[in-house]
């Protein structure tokens, strides 16, 4: 009874690992390229029932965006859903993928772009500034891995079907959660670490030279970064803002903090 | 020095791979780290290329984009930062310099290909009316076209013109606006990281991100991003521990649920 | 050499401004740190004068009056050490071994302050029930001269006899007095600290105080109280983050408590 | 309606910035101090009625004692009170003070005495032993900060009345554990920081030198202090013991300690 | 060198000792380092017996007889690593690489003890059958001759012909076989650490095992096993803490539990 | 009516103290040792009762096995038991000792086996190396004060008989898993500081060496003792696995690892 067999799924895997974003736009985001990734299953189920197909690709044309990473149990639990019942409970379906895009978006650009990017780029980087290019090594093998994850999560999706909607939804939020904690851990680490900007100011006064970087940093270590990032945290959430607009801001800060010696005069 | 052409096609060639693997796997071309190494390599100075892309790539590692948000184009700055620091001949300073308000002009190209592909998408809204399938199919390859346009127009021009920009910049930008961009790169990674602060819900988990911030303030270079995150996992673990100990203590008075559960496997037998 | 009597002046003054502080606003002139600090300012030995103030504060920082109780006068004896390390010209160190028993000693005029107030709170009644509410409000103005007595009287007179004091010292206190002083001065902090742990519920929280020390104890110069502060602070934060939700989870079975809110100005439009 | 002006409020605020404690006194405290504070609005609020005057002054004569910054709070509470319902309802009026003030001493006192002073005056005190003075301005910075917070308490206290107590008190309990986690780790922290007491008694046998305060640290850094904070902890809690004779107790202990040398005749 | 016979007899008698401690009291005695320390001082070489003593302790910290496991013999070890080293006078090193095969090797001394008490079990039965309560206790005492046998045995024979096994391991025993019992002494540890690991509810509480694992490493010098296990006593304070709480609000909807409850002992009279 | 007086009790406490496993076998493990600590209290208690005396011994001479120093706490309620009823309850008895010695062998070889061990001797060892001979007193020290904690163990079990088991029980849970916590914290703690083990891997290309040791602890300190740690733990979990054979991995692992540099012909 099973109209996908093992070869279907694996080019639907493939097809997302590559080109889920390739005609990625403002208007619908993931639509197109979600289509597309489902194409080879959708010819097979519904290769001679015209109207479900129209119907099927209708759906899966509009608007979508998720994680990569996490798109693949959408898809996968999609497929399963669709060889069983078609396009009948045209609601499930798009229930599922609008209902999970959202938690989905929010756990795996957490884990997969914010927390993996941060760790293993941050290696890899401080090898290369030592001099070796093995580091580079390391976000391929880290990839691999990830793609080896994402074809995981393929079958899990296919297997389980609505099974997952409902299970996962479950376990989101306390996923979603922890993955935060993880993120702001490493979020706070990264600004004494990425941040390396210290003050650039020395006052001399008779014999005695105040250098106000060492005097912050008695305070608190990395202190002036953490200002810095405090104060753009504290930007964005002005209306008006936006991250473009606070590259400008952060540039015309640089102009002054990179000239502070030049304005006093020292 | 001008840059030879076969080097310009060779860079244009990996531009465009590393922007399909920026849409897609994200296994390291997309990254400033390996423009920078790249670029450096094929132009024969693969120390220089390592010091821009790896010092961009830690001034942008919590630049990300989530949900289609678009972000300065550090690829192309760190390979075009390295390029001219090659031709220029002035170290990996002066490309790094350059590197990000290159990326930074370049947030514009982004855009533009994001909504060229609004184009295909249409297209594709048609074909499928129409009942050809081949054809939306194809809607959605031909959407890589203007990804990779948007990379490799600017980069070749500014290959071409190399010789040409370099010498402007040497003689027409003053040193105070040339220090004040290097400061500017010094504190853009606070960008990235109040992205991700607004992202992540700080005002709840303010402590995990005390934390974070003290480890590696004071731990200084004997602690690692690694490190950090090692700890934000187990504290993770922590509460995902009481979270789901708590929820069944209210459903079943938390009976069952904090047993020492050992799996089969994991008995030992430690003996003769 | 003897004090001019001009000096002892402005040093009654300051220390009257001393005690209005600790007993307002504590903004800084209460502190021992600000009483060696000034004095050596005025006696022209500035650097003595900080770190006879500095050492005496970082020994006393663990105490504090609460609810009323009196505590060595560590102030009066940062003035006075300070004054006395100046005149016999023998350092710091000199300084803040006679600081500390100074200190202890004008305990008692502390105490005599405050019961002297007894007086003028009695006034009051009477003045209250007669109606004459001026001079009701005069009663609690009136408070402040057995305040500034108590500080002013021991420090004139020290300083008056100072020369005289410093022989005496010099001449009668033995080398192993002196020695256990200055131990002494280092184990009383022991004190301070000692009685915020029977102040806050140690017995219950002992893994915070745990923390505490081990983070100080092991990282040493790498780490600072700010620091050790930072992460208690944390660690409230999750305390109350979890003793909130377990209050609800009681009551609502935890349903909406633990969504992520986001407030309107958390929103962050991350585009052109 | 409203019979106190913005002026009075803050005639009231700067009072009690200042003199609350002028009148300190062992039979009731604070109570001279509250009833100064609190005048130039009782004499608004009755001038027109000797006796509701009289008992009002008569109850803020009594016993009072509270954490300076927080008592704002209370007594912007009682004058909202006060404003609205004068001495009519006096139990109420009493019942806020007696029943706020001594939780309210716990919470300010470790906050306001024990943990801000710890943080910025042992911050200020290494940069003065650092030959810096700048540091001597940030118990200032601090100070203004702190009377701007209690500012803000006092009108917080006049605008909520009575809705302040219930809910104050809801969160009391959990506000001040968690003013108490944060105090006993700087508590903590304190002891290798402010105790710099280490053992002088080095012990020579043959060519080896036996360094008994090594040996201690060898086992946990900082040992002597710590047990010299438990032994002082200990003594506390013995009946007939206070803090002024455990002073004794340490200068005798110091006496001893600072001799042992001499007492070994090493 | 032979080994004299009375410090064979003297070994045997500490050996013996050793294995009563290690079943009973475990003071000392029955640890490597003891071993080490103690047949080095009767060797007349105790600083190289200290440091073959605590190197093989530190060795074994986490191996330990738990459910009556049998565990290498690494005391018996410890004594003839030493013994052989100070015979061979190759220093300690050298003593440490014996060691720990022949602690591997005495593995099955150690079974056979415990599989011969079965006999004596069997004889305590009888005799309680019969009523003979006396000879029933005599049993359990006979049982310590096992015991004692399985160690003094192989010392004997061991440090009688000390002087040929040397001179066979120095003559036959390659190199690269040495070396590798040398890094195999220095992985062995694991062992003990995977055992620690599988006993305890390592998948339930994985966060503190990164804890520790984090601090340690990152901590290197600065910190010890001391400092991790302070750690790890308040990180279960907070958890018991947080675990009888959850316990009482969900019979109690959580009102007594949570007071500072102070005895009165607690109470501090901070005064004159 | 108290049948066993204190010196009962003590002789009791003495005999556990050394001999509870003179006999230990692999059949009933303590059960020969756990008759002889307790004879002097049975002589005693049924010395007009042969039958009962018979039963007891029977009783006693069963398997039980525990972590010693908390099977004084079980001993003493046993006693306590066996004076009120005799014999009498018998199951009382056995279910006292069968379901007490599980749990308590948990919690009493995680503490006084794994982490006072580890902590105590690790110490003491690295004080040796130092050449200081002083650290041998430390277990020595700790041991008699556990003697001392096993002393009041047998009076608490002795006194309070049954009432501990199902107040212990309660609390049993709670303890074992504070126990497991501080447990694991020590574990992860003794990777880096017992497994000294460094990679000896370097390779030379050109000018610059690779220093593969290097380039692990750039990753994560301490990361190869973590690997060869996480291995032995997952060949443990392996049917057919047990720590003897896990030995003879290790060395071969070991004479693998020690010849690096030969195989490699570096
Ligand atoms: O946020 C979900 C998703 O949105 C967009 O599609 C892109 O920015 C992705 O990188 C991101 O993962
Ligand atoms: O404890 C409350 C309060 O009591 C007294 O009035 C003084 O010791 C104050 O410093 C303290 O804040
Ligand atoms: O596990 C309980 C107990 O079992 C055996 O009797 C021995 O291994 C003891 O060391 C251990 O304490």
């Amino acid at each position: 009874m099973n109209k996908l067999d093992k070869k279907d799924i694996n080019k639907v895997y493939w097809r997302n690992l590559f080109g889920l974003q390739w005609g990625w736009n403002y208007e619908r985001m993931q639509g197109l390229g979600y289509s597309w990734v489902v194409m080879p299953a959708l010819k097979k189920l519904y290769k001679d029932d015209k109207v479900a197909m129209s119907k099927a690709l209708k759906t899966h044309l509009g608007f979508f965006n998720t994680s990569q990473p996490m798109s693949h149990l959408i898809i996968g639990a999609d497929l399963g859903i669709e060889e069983k019942t078609g396009m009948e409970d045209e609601m499930a379906i798009v229930g599922l993928k609008t209902g999970l895009m959202g938690p989905f978006a929010g756990v795996g650009d957490t884990i997969f772009l914010a927390i993996y990017r941060a760790i293993i780029f941050s290696i890899a980087s401080y090898m290369a500034l030592s001099g070796s290019t093995i580091g580079l090594l390391l976000p391929i093998i880290g990839g691999v891995m990830i793609a080896w994850v994402r074809y995981k999560f393929t079958w899990i999706g296919y297997r389980q079907g609505t099974k997952l909607v409902t299970e996962f939804a479950d376990q989101m939020k306390t996923l979603t959660e922890g993955a935060s904690i993880l993120g702001l851990t490493v979020v706070g680490a990264l600004i004494p670490s990425v941040v390396n900007y210290s003050l650039d100011l020395k006052y001399k006064m008779g014999k005695v030279t105040l250098d106000i970087n060492d005097m912050m940093n008695q305070v608190l270590p990395s202190l002036a970064p953490l200002l810095i990032v405090l104060f753009s945290y504290w930007l964005l959430g002005k209306k008006k803002m936006n991250s473009t607009r606070l590259i400008f801001v952060l540039i015309a800060l640089g102009m002054l903090l990179g000239n502070l010696k030049r304005i006093f005069g020292l | 020095m001008t840059v030879p052409i076969g080097v310009i096609a060779v860079l244009c060639v990996y531009i465009s791979l590393g922007v399909l693997d920026q849409i897609s796997m994200q296994l390291g071309p997309y990254s400033p780290l390996f423009g920078g190494a790249i670029t450096g390599l094929i132009m024969g100075d693969l120390k220089t290329g390592l010091i821009v892309g790896a010092t961009l790539q830690l001034m942008t590692l919590g630049v990300a984009t989530f949900g289609g948000a678009t972000v300065p184009d550090f690829l192309t700055g760190s390979v075009m930062g390295t390029a001219y620091a090659i031709i220029a001949g002035k170290g990996a300073e002066y490309g790094i310099g350059l590197a990000v308000p290159i990326g930074l002009l370049l947030t514009q190209t982004d855009i533009l290909a994001r909504m060229a592909n609004t184009f295909v998408q249409h297209r594709a809204d048609h074909y499928a009316e129409l009942g050809d399938y081949k054809k939306v199919e194809r809607c959605n390859v031909y959407g890589v076209f203007p990804w990779i346009l948007s990379r490799i127009i600017p980069v070749a021009i500014g290959l071409i013109f190399g010789q040409s920009v370099v010498s402007v910049i040497n003689s027409f930008i003053p040193t105070w606006f040339m220090d004040g961009l290097k400061t500017a790169g010094l504190i853009l990674p606070a960008m990235g990281i109040a992205i991700l602060m607004r992202y992540l819900p700080i005002k709840k988990y303010f402590s995990f991100f005390i934390f974070g911030f003290v480890m590696m303030a004071y731990g200084g270079k004997n602690f690692s991003i690694l490190g950090a995150a090692l700890v934000g996992l187990a504290m993770a673990g922590i509460y995902v521990l009481f979270a789901s100990k708590k929820k069944s203590a209210v459903v079943a008075t938390g009976n069952e649920d904090d047993d020492i559960e050992v799996d089969d496997d994991d008995e030992v037998e430690i003996d003769e």
